[in-house]
């Protein structure tokens, strides 16, 4: 099904020159979504949050390989999408099982109560 | 090029050993019987066994050549590395899980509870882990890359977090699950930059898209550059490596172990990969790095080694000692990575990683097979006249603190002499020179652990300590403290082991080849 | 074969005492010593003729290191040749006067002794500079335990000074040794690290300005170790705290690395870098010689002043082979015997005084002369040796480097274009004073003038009551060995002169010709200033 | 008229060189003079080790003195006019083919080499030289065998040991044919001087005055050292024979300022060994010895090695005259500034002890005005003289429980058994005190003659001064033996019997003890007066003592003979001894040695006389005078001495005078106060400098920058996860910041 579009991937891309303009504004906003997911990381104290900022984040990631897969006119780049969200699910299972953890242990969700080991 | 499928998944075996015993491993820790349970280390023993025998069998040139990887021996020398210091990293590990509550469950305190035992999976977790760090090194594309990563990653931030009962060992799993998860979202983007640049997720396209000049080299510099960074988490390189002091010193000392072994295999691993899907392989002629990312991985390696020697000085803690240790030395081993394939550089990275696994296995196992009331310990006052009641215990300590250090006839002299010859062939003389320097604050550092244990009289903190009960971490020392001392007599095979690792391309198998291309 | 015996015979006996009970480790390390002793004279009896001026055996060794082209090449030439028969009599020495001074861990401590003289050995006998630095920086690590373990009050950071300050220079030298290897491969295109080898890459091929700085980065090592002057600071405290046995194979052995990897790697490695530093290390000598000799005439403490002592006497050794011609050379070749002796007969003869009376201090100790006259005759004999008396070994070492120093000029006398000449000697000459007045000074205070000896409460103890007042049979069986090695220098050093001949004239074999280009470079660029000047000042 | 002058106006002998000498393996028993003292030494150590309690170290050491005394008979009636080269064996000798011969010899295999034997070069100067030392040796062994038998036991065999290496360093000394082994000779003989000196080791004071000689004759040793390599430098060559015959050789005028430094540097050497100039004031303590100690090494022998080093290497100083000014200003100084200082001694031994000085200034003052010929001769008739002095005066020390003060003794001419004594030493005075037709006349004239034959102003003062100096000394040698043997006789001990033995060693150390006993002391002198106080009996000497002061007040008296055979109209011996060596040989210019070259020279005059006659006549006079004053001072009318001091003392305007003798011109304290306070207190700053800037500042400080940098990274492992992330990104961002910047600038020029 994708062999036909894949076959006619270099006449579009001649006949649409305004296609890097429009993968760069996705570029753009995808950077935009990892420097709110980087600044939400390091200013919440919520661990949740933070952890809600690190998946921003690979998303930020995931919308800047779409918009290169569709620069490239290649697949690849949205199936790597599909794994990022396995994984990013992967992980929140783990945070999750982390956060309730570590809030039996102490009963907040601040970062900051974590800070026993340093020099 | 390509070849069949079902050709190309015999080059996965020893990873579906390792899976295979995985899942084995974790149904039989929920076993009500101890014996089965007492057997669990020993299956995973024979899994990564298994794995490394197949390694042996399977990863034959012609078929490593036709599965499309930028280096294509790597994963012979690389995997069978990791299953042979996992084999250690297991017996290191022997007797640390569960044992309070074994211990009430043989003395029939507790009724048996399959929700609390953790043997089984803590176990499992190792053989994901390493299975990951091996898939790393047949990765034939980014996709690949990144799941072998996240396979290899994720089952150690719950290591850490189970290791020990102790709040330390949660706020590590803390630090380290956080900062990780960070430094994968830098990763990804550096990958998806990579692809952009390229247009392509094959490891071997870009490498053609790359010397071809096809690719857009802005944005690949940029992803170059991310990923080094983000796998400097991996290998505990400045600027991401802060998390390691206090990761290593709150997980237990069998997890902080595999810690410093088999995550920063990965990362080098995988940072060869990728720096040789950029053009800096010896079969692209001449090879190259984009010179600021050329500039970044230099910068990075001098700040790693110093740095992490530099906190080293200033430690009480074991372990958190030993967390800087592990800095400088992936310091050390990132100026292989500068060298160049085309140097040496890479095989001298790999040699000097196995030097370095094996003397790490007798301090780690050496601490390790040492307690105080059933808590493991953790301060140098510990070590002082340990050498009356622990003799093998502090001979290996001194053993392989010597090595580190890299003195000379030990194992780790012999890497570090190559790691030497590969940066001053690679024209790097002030890099090699700071190594040097390096190599000497270190001597500070080391020479209490080789000091304490034998020289000093044993102090009043000396009396409390006794043997762990299970006597495999001291084997696992022992074992590895005799490889150090002695395995500088077969040299020759363990260099070109890790030589044929090296050159990116099957035609020069030769070492000799390798160094002395013009 | 015999060098290799030679190699594992101590090694074989570290073994052995750590198997055997505690009460015959001295007997089996003293065994094992006279063993390696033995060995070495056949070696030296078999060394085909004592002139001969390739190495023996001339056989390849196995290679160690393929990729890198390590070699396990042992070889023996007129030089190495006498510096393991010099390791081998003081470690004889050593462990037998060690009896009854080491009381504590004794198995430990004549093992870390072997092992000790079983690295000296390789760096002597090691053709390849690998194994050379393999044999030189593992002396630490014995070194270490034998000063942190059996040491005075301070031995601790002394023996973490030690060790950190000669490592840290040492690989400075690995670097160069290893850049000189790569531009080899890089040239040749094999990797070797045989130092003829990479002498005969590096003495041609390399640039002057890279002889400079692999000259520099070689020399940074040795001189630590040798010590020189500014960066000596290390060995007094390392001396001072070091058993009377570590001292004996500190100043006798250990330093002698440093001089010995001078001579055998440093100069012949880099003569364009050795021609144009050879006045700085000179003038650094000389300082040496003087500032540590006038630190000596205010010590109090009697092994620090022979520690002191140490450093003076390497300068001059130090002036001698930078003199680059062969009586230079030859002096200092001869100097680090007999500083090995006379040194090492001191330290052991004040180790004898520590053991009875537990002191090192001058003003607490006088007269001796009376209570201990065979002591005190030692005492007397290898003072002069050191301060060079003739007829004794000092003397002949002493003489010949300045002399090297002397004729070491532009149109020498001697043939062999140098770059120090008279003035050079002139003020090195003042260490003949002041060696002569620091030892004596030290003499009159110990051996002559009002008895005195030090009031030790604990008398009566372990060692009070074991040892003669005077020198046992044990210790003067010691110190004679030593003694006439020294005479028979002093008297007729002829054989070994000869011996070394060859060796000497091979390391400067490209000397003449980089201080005639060196040389010729300075009055370029001192004709092309003036001719500057002159052109700006009209 | 100036040297070159007098040079040019020679009407002598064309100028043949140093003969040039023969290898004679025939003489090589003449190793024996080497092997027997050898032999005696190790006999020694060993009797020391077996602790005799005999007197056989003292036979041992005499017969084997004797040995030496007929070998060295035997070879020169063996030796003729031309020098001998006897080579024993190979010491230091190693060559090696040039690298760079030179442009003018570019192409030729140049060999050169450093050779220096153990070899004997023997002519007449040696053998001049040798038989004295070793006649004298054997007396004065044979002496001491008595002087020292208090001490028999492991002391006595030290004695004799050093007895034996100081005449086994003299004869390798005299003999060597090579300057490295007169090096070795030279240094021997100091540590001999040493280890004698410091005999009694239990005085502080003897071991300062040992280190003292070595130290001073060691700052001698390094000037010779110098010289020695300066020679090689130069010459190539530092074996007598190849020197002297490149000296031969026209010079090469290569303008170098080396062959002019050569003779300084030697000179240095010398004035170092024979305590001239500037080195002298090891000499005056090292009386601290053993009398028959003082009298061989520091008087007849070893300080004379300096004149035969001067001697021995004459051609290369007449190479450069200007030396041999400096030589002759130093001596002369010497002369005259010891026998100030000996006016004013109280102290028998001290008073001799400036004599030697005084008389070894004259020598040098001989060798400066180019008479080799009157300074060896003086070395020989002093020899003689100055040995019966001090071995009267040990025999008075020994006698006398250690009395050396000159004003505590009276009138031994009385005493019995101390005949001999009294009459050795007043042969001795007299013979000092250089009275007409003694032998020390006669060769002091030849140098003080010469120095007029010189002609000029600075020469002329000399010879004045010189004159002067005879005057005085005349005055304290008769001061001392009008003391001592004259007069009433009146006595007290000594504070200790030559504090040898062991028993008594340790009390007498003590500077405590010495001022308590001099503060006692006018009483006792007054109880005492009689001299028979305390149950003190002075004993008197023996025959093994008697018996060669006996001999050598003869032998000084016969040291005459040779000036006698001159005024006979024979041939005097010692000239022709000296003639016929190096010493006159190689000097390139007319020496004033009286007959052959300059008696056909147009001489200056003195006052009118030929200056031969002169010295005799005013020499006579100045000498008669002396007696005279000290006669008058001393016996005639001994409390004008006293009276002439305190009033001396009382005037502001004189009083420096007595102070300055007695304090001899406080060179000591000078020289403390120049060399010795500034260098300690270098010394103390150098260690301060080491322990605390190079170990403490630099190395330690080197090692805590480490740390420190460590410390301040500690920071950031502050223990908060935001902070690491924090930290972690911000160094992403600048790094890619960094390689945005780094993208774009490099990629410009692209």
């Amino acid at each position: 099904m994708t062999a036909p579009a894949l076959a006619s991937a270099p006449e579009l891309a001649a006949s649409l020159p305004a296609l890097p303009s429009a993968v760069g504004v996705v570029l753009l906003v995808s950077a935009i979504l990892m420097a709110i997911g980087l600044i939400g990381f390091l200013v919440r104290r919520n661990m949740i949050l933070m952890f809600l900022s690190t998946e921003l984040m690979f998303q930020a990631a995931a919308l800047a390989f779409v918009a290169f897969g569709r620069m490239h006119l290649d697949l690849s780049g949205q199936v790597f999408v599909i794994f990022i969200l396995t994984v990013a699910a992967a992980e929140a299972a783990l945070a999750l099982a982390l956060v309730v953890l570590l809030y039996r242990r102490r009963e907040t969700l601040s970062a900051d109560a974590w800070a026993e080991l340093h020099e | 090029m390509s070849m069949p499928f079902a050709e190309r998944l015999v080059l996965l075996v020893p990873e579906m050993v390792l899976l295979a015993g995985a899942i084995v491993v974790s149904v039989m820790g929920l076993s009500s019987r101890g014996i089965v349970r007492a057997i669990v280390p020993w299956a995973t023993i024979a899994a990564l066994a298994g794995s490394l025998v197949a390694v042996v069998m399977v990863h034959r040139p012609e078929l490593a050549a036709s599965a499309d990887l930028p280096i294509p021996m790597l994963g012979l020398f690389a995997r069978g590395l990791l299953a042979a210091i996992g084999i250690g990293l297991v017996l290191i590990t022997m007797g640390s899980v569960d044992r309070p509550l074994e211990r009430a469950f043989a003395k029939g305190l507790a009724p048996f509870d399959p929700m609390r035992v953790l043997g089984g999976e803590f176990h499992a977790f190792m053989l994901f882990s390493i299975a990951g760090a091996m898939l790393v090194t047949v990765a034939s594309d980014l996709v690949w890359l990144f799941l072998a990563i996240e396979l290899s990653s994720l089952p150690t931030y719950i290591m850490v977090a189970t290791s020990r009962g102790s709040r330390l060992a949660q706020e590590a799993a803390v630090k380290y699950f956080f900062l990780g998860a960070m430094s994968t979202a830098i990763l990804l983007y550096g990958f998806a930059m990579l692809y952009g640049a390229t247009g392509s997720m094959e490891l071997l396209a870009i490498e053609e898209a790359m010397t071809s000049g096809a690719a857009e080299s802005s944005i690949a510099v940029l992803g170059i550059i991310l990923v080094i960074l983000a796998l400097g988490f991996k290998i505990t390189a400045v600027p991401m490596h802060f998390y390691a002091p206090d990761v290593y010193e709150g997980a237990a000392i069998s997890t902080t172990s595999f810690l410093s072994f088999v995550p920063k295999a990965t990362g080098l691993f995988v940072l060869m990969t990728v720096l040789a899907a950029v053009g800096w392989s010896a079969d692209a002629a001449p090879a190259s790095l984009p010179p600021e990312a050329g500039k970044v991985l230099w910068m990075v390696a001098a700040l790693t080694m110093t740095l992490g020697n530099l906190g080293g000085l200033l430690q009480r803690s074991i372990k958190r000692m030993l967390a800087y240790s592990s800095i400088s030395h992936s310091g050390y081993m990132l100026v292989g990575i500068v060298a160049g394939p085309q140097f040496g550089g890479f095989d001298a990275t790999l040699f000097y990683l196995l030097t370095y696994g094996v003397t790490n296995l007798a301090v780690f196992g050496a601490i390790a097979s040492i307690e105080r009331q059933g808590s493991e310990i953790d301060s140098f006052d510990d070590l002082a006249g340990l050498r009356v009641r622990h003799p093998w215990a502090s001979a290996m300590l001194a053993i392989g603190a010597a090595s580190l250090i890299g003195m000379p006839p030990l194992l780790g002299f012999w890497g570090k002499l190559d790691l030497f010859a590969a940066g001053l062939d690679a024209g790097h003389v002030v890099l090699v020179v700071i190594l040097a320097v390096n190599s000497a604050i270190s001597v500070w550092y080391y020479l209490r652990l080789i000091g304490l244990p034998i020289i000093a009289p044993a102090g009043p903190r000396t009396e409390g300590l006794e043997s762990s009960p299970s006597r495999f971490p001291l084997l696992a020392a022992v074992v590895a403290g005799l490889g150090t001392v002695l395995l500088p007599i077969m040299l020759g095979s363990l260099v070109d082991a890790a030589s044929v690792a090296g050159p990116t391309a099957i035609e020069d198998a030769s070492p000799q080849a390798a160094v002395t291309a013009p | 074969m015999t060098l290799w015996a030679l190699l594992l015979a101590p090694l074989a006996t570290a073994a052995a005492i750590c198997l055997a009970p505690a009460r015959t480790a001295k007997w089996i390390a003293t065994v094992g010593a006279c063993t390696a002793t033995a060995i070495a004279v056949l070696a030296a009896l078999q060394f085909p003729h004592w002139t001969s001026e390739t190495f023996w055996p001339d056989e390849r060794g196995p290679e160690i290191f393929e990729s890198l082209g390590v070699t396990f090449e042992l070889g023996l030439d007129g030089v190495s040749m006498l510096m393991v028969l010099m390791t081998v009599l003081l470690v004889v020495v050593s462990v037998i006067g060690s009896f009854t001074a080491v009381t504590t861990r004794e198995r430990e401590y004549y093992a870390w002794f072997m092992v000790l003289e079983s690295c000296v050995l390789l760096a002597f006998m090691a053709r390849d500079a690998v194994l050379f630095y393999l044999g030189y920086e593992f002396t630490l690590i014995p070194m270490y335990f034998l000063i942190a373990i059996w040491g005075g009050p301070d031995r601790r950071p002394a023996a973490i000074k030690f060790f950190i300050f000669t490592f840290l220079a040492s690989v400075v030298m690995l670097v160069g040794i290893v850049y000189v290897a790569s531009r080899r491969a890089e040239h040749v295109g094999s990797w070797s690290f045989l130092i003829p080898d990479l002498i005969s890459y590096a003495s041609t091929q390399l640039t002057a300005q890279e002889q400079f700085w692999t000259f520099l980065a070689l020399m940074i090592a040795f001189a630590v170790k040798t010590p020189f002057f500014p960066v000596h600071s290390w060995l007094p405290l390392a001396h001072d705290q070091a058993p009377t046995a570590g001292s004996v194979i500190l100043a006798g052995a250990l330093l002698k690395l440093g001089t010995y990897g001078a001579f055998r790697i440093g100069l012949p490695m880099a003569p364009l870098g050795g021609a144009e530093l050879s006045q700085f290390f000179a003038v650094i000598a000389i300082l040496g010689i003087i500032a540590a000799a006038m630190i000596c005439w205010v010590q109090k403490d009697v092994k620090k002043l022979v520690a002191y002592s140490s450093v003076s006497h390497m300068g001059m050794l130090m002036l001698g082979m930078f003199a680059l011609n062969p009586i230079g050379v030859q002096g200092s070749l001869i100097y680090f015997v007999n500083h090995g002796l006379s040194t090492g007969g001191l330290f052991l003869l004040i180790g004898m005084i520590y053991e009875r009376h537990h002191t090192k201090d001058m003003d607490q100790l006088g007269g001796l002369a009376r209570t201990m006259p065979v002591w005190s005759s030692f005492m007397i004999f290898f003072t002069l040796s050191s301060v060079g008396l003739p007829g004794l070994n000092g003397f002949i070492g002493e003489v010949l480097c300045l002399w090297g120093c002397f004729t070491s000029e532009h149109d020498a006398v001697s043939g062999y274009p140098g770059m120090l000449g008279p003035w050079f000697g002139i003020i090195a000459i003042v260490g003949l004073i002041l060696g002569a007045l620091y030892m004596l000074r030290m003499v009159g205070a110990i051996v002559w003038g009002t008895p005195k000896e030090p009031h030790h409460p604990h008398d009566g103890g372990d060692h009070g009551t074991r040892l003669p007042r005077d020198m046992s049979p044990r210790e003067i069986g010691i110190m004679l060995p030593l003694a006439a090695c020294c005479l028979l220098i002093g008297l007729y050093p002829k054989p070994i002169l000869e011996s070394m001949d060859p060796a000497v004239r091979a390391a400067l074999v490209r000397y003449p010709d980089a201080v005639e280009k060196v040389l010729a470079e300075r009055s370029e660029a001192e004709a092309a200033e003036a001719s500057a000047q002159g052109t700006v000042t009209p | 008229m100036t040297l070159p002058a007098l040079l040019a106006s020679a009407e002598i002998p064309p100028f043949q060189g140093v003969h040039a000498a023969t290898s004679a393996p025939e003489l090589s028993w003449s190793g024996l003079l080497l092997l027997l003292p050898l032999a005696s030494m190790v006999l020694c150590a060993l009797m020391a080790m077996s602790r005799t309690r005999t007197k056989l170290p003292a036979i041992v050491t005499s017969v084997s003195f004797l040995g030496m005394f007929v070998t060295v008979l035997g070879l020169a009636f063996r030796v003729g006019d031309t020098p001998v080269v006897v080579h024993l064996f190979e010491w230091i000798n190693f060559g090696w083919t040039a690298a760079t011969p030179g442009p003018e010899r570019a192409g030729e295999e140049l060999w050169r080499s450093i050779t220096a034997n153990v070899g004997f070069y023997v002519d007449s100067l040696t053998i001049f030289w040798m038989l004295f030392v070793t006649g004298l040796g054997t007396l004065i062994a044979v002496y001491a065998s008595e002087y020292m038998e208090q001490d028999r036991g492991v002391s006595y065999s030290r004695f004799f040991f050093g007895m034996s290496l100081f005449l086994l360093s003299m004869s390798a000394l005299v003999m060597a044919d090579n300057l490295v082994l007169l090096y070795l000779g030279w240094e021997g003989v100091g540590l001999a001087s040493y280890l004698l000196i410091g005999y009694y080791y239990k005085k502080p004071a003897a071991v300062a005055a040992a280190k003292k000689a070595f130290i001073m004759n060691r700052i001698g040793d390094a000037g010779l050292a110098l010289g020695i390599f300066l020679t090689w430098v130069n010459y190539g060559t530092v074996e007598y024979a190849p020197l002297f015959a490149a000296l031969s050789d026209p010079p090469s005028g290569s303008g170098s300022w080396i062959p002019a430094a050569i003779p300084f540097c030697l000179m240095l050497g010398a004035f170092g060994k024979s305590a001239q100039g500037p080195l002298f004031t090891w000499l005056p303590d090292a009386m601290e010895g053993p009398t028959p100690v003082s009298a061989l090494i520091h008087a007849a022998t070893m300080v004379t090695a300096g004149v035969y080093l001067i001697a021995r290497t004459f051609p290369l100083f007449a190479a450069h005259p200007d030396s041999l000014e400096v030589v002759a200003w130093i001596g002369g100084g010497t002369a005259f500034l010891a026998a100030t200082i000996a006016l004013a001694q109280h102290d028998i031994k001290r008073v001799f002890a400036y004599s030697t000085l005084s008389q070894l200034g004259y020598m040098f003052l001989g060798l400066g005005a180019v008479s080799t010929f009157g300074a060896a001769y003086h070395v020989f008739t002093h020899a003689f003289f100055k040995a019966a002095l001090f071995l009267t005066a040990g025999a008075v020390m020994h006698g006398f429980a250690g009395q050396l003060d000159l004003r505590k003794l009276s009138g031994l001419r009385h005493l019995p058994g101390w005949k001999i004594v009294s009459w050795a030493m007043f042969v001795g005075c007299l013979w000092l005190s250089a009275f007409p037709f003694t032998s020390a006349n006669f060769s002091k004239d030849a140098i003080l003659e010469a120095a007029f034959i010189m002609d000029t102003p600075s020469y002329r003062f000399l010879g004045w001064l010189g004159l002067f100096t005879a005057a005085l000394t005349a005055y304290y040698s008769f001061r001392v033996w009008f003391r001592v043997c004259c007069g009433p006789v009146s006595y007290s001990p000594g504070e200790e019997d030559h504090g040898s033995d062991d028993h008594h060693g340790h009390d007498h150390g003590s500077p405590g003890g010495a001022v308590r006993d001099h503060a006692h002391e006018p009483a006792t002198s007054a109880h005492h007066g009689d001299g028979h106080g305390g149950g003190f009996h002075p004993h008197a000497p023996r025959l093994a003592m008697n018996l060669p002061i006996i001999l050598i007040a003869l032998g000084a008296v016969l040291s005459g003979i040779p000036a006698y055979q001159k005024l006979a109209g024979g041939e005097n011996w010692a000239q022709q001894m000296v003639l016929h060596s190096s010493a006159y040989q190689g000097s390139a210019m007319p020496l004033a040695h009286g007959d052959a070259a300059v008696e056909h020279v147009a001489h200056p005059t003195v006052l009118g006389m030929n200056p031969h006659l002169a010295m005799m006549v005013i020499g006579g006079v100045a000498g008669v005078l002396g007696i005279a004053i000290a006669w008058w001072f001393h016996l005639a009318n001994r409390q004008a001495a006293a009276n002439l001091r305190s009033s001396l003392l009382a005037s502001p305007a004189t009083r420096w005078l007595p102070i300055l003798l007695e304090r001899k011109w406080f060179v000591d304290e000078i020289y403390h106060a120049i060399f010795g306070v500034p260098a300690w207190i270098a010394s103390h700053l150098l260690h301060w400098f080491d322990r605390h800037v190079i170990d403490g500042l630099l190395v330690n400080g080197v090692g805590r920058i480490p740390p420190f940098l460590g410390r301040v990274f500690q920071p950031l492992y502050s223990g908060r996860l935001q902070g690491y992330a924090v930290t972690m990104s911000i160094s992403v961002g600048v790094i890619l910041l960094w390689a945005l910047w780094a993208w774009i600038v490099g990629e410009a020029p692209r």
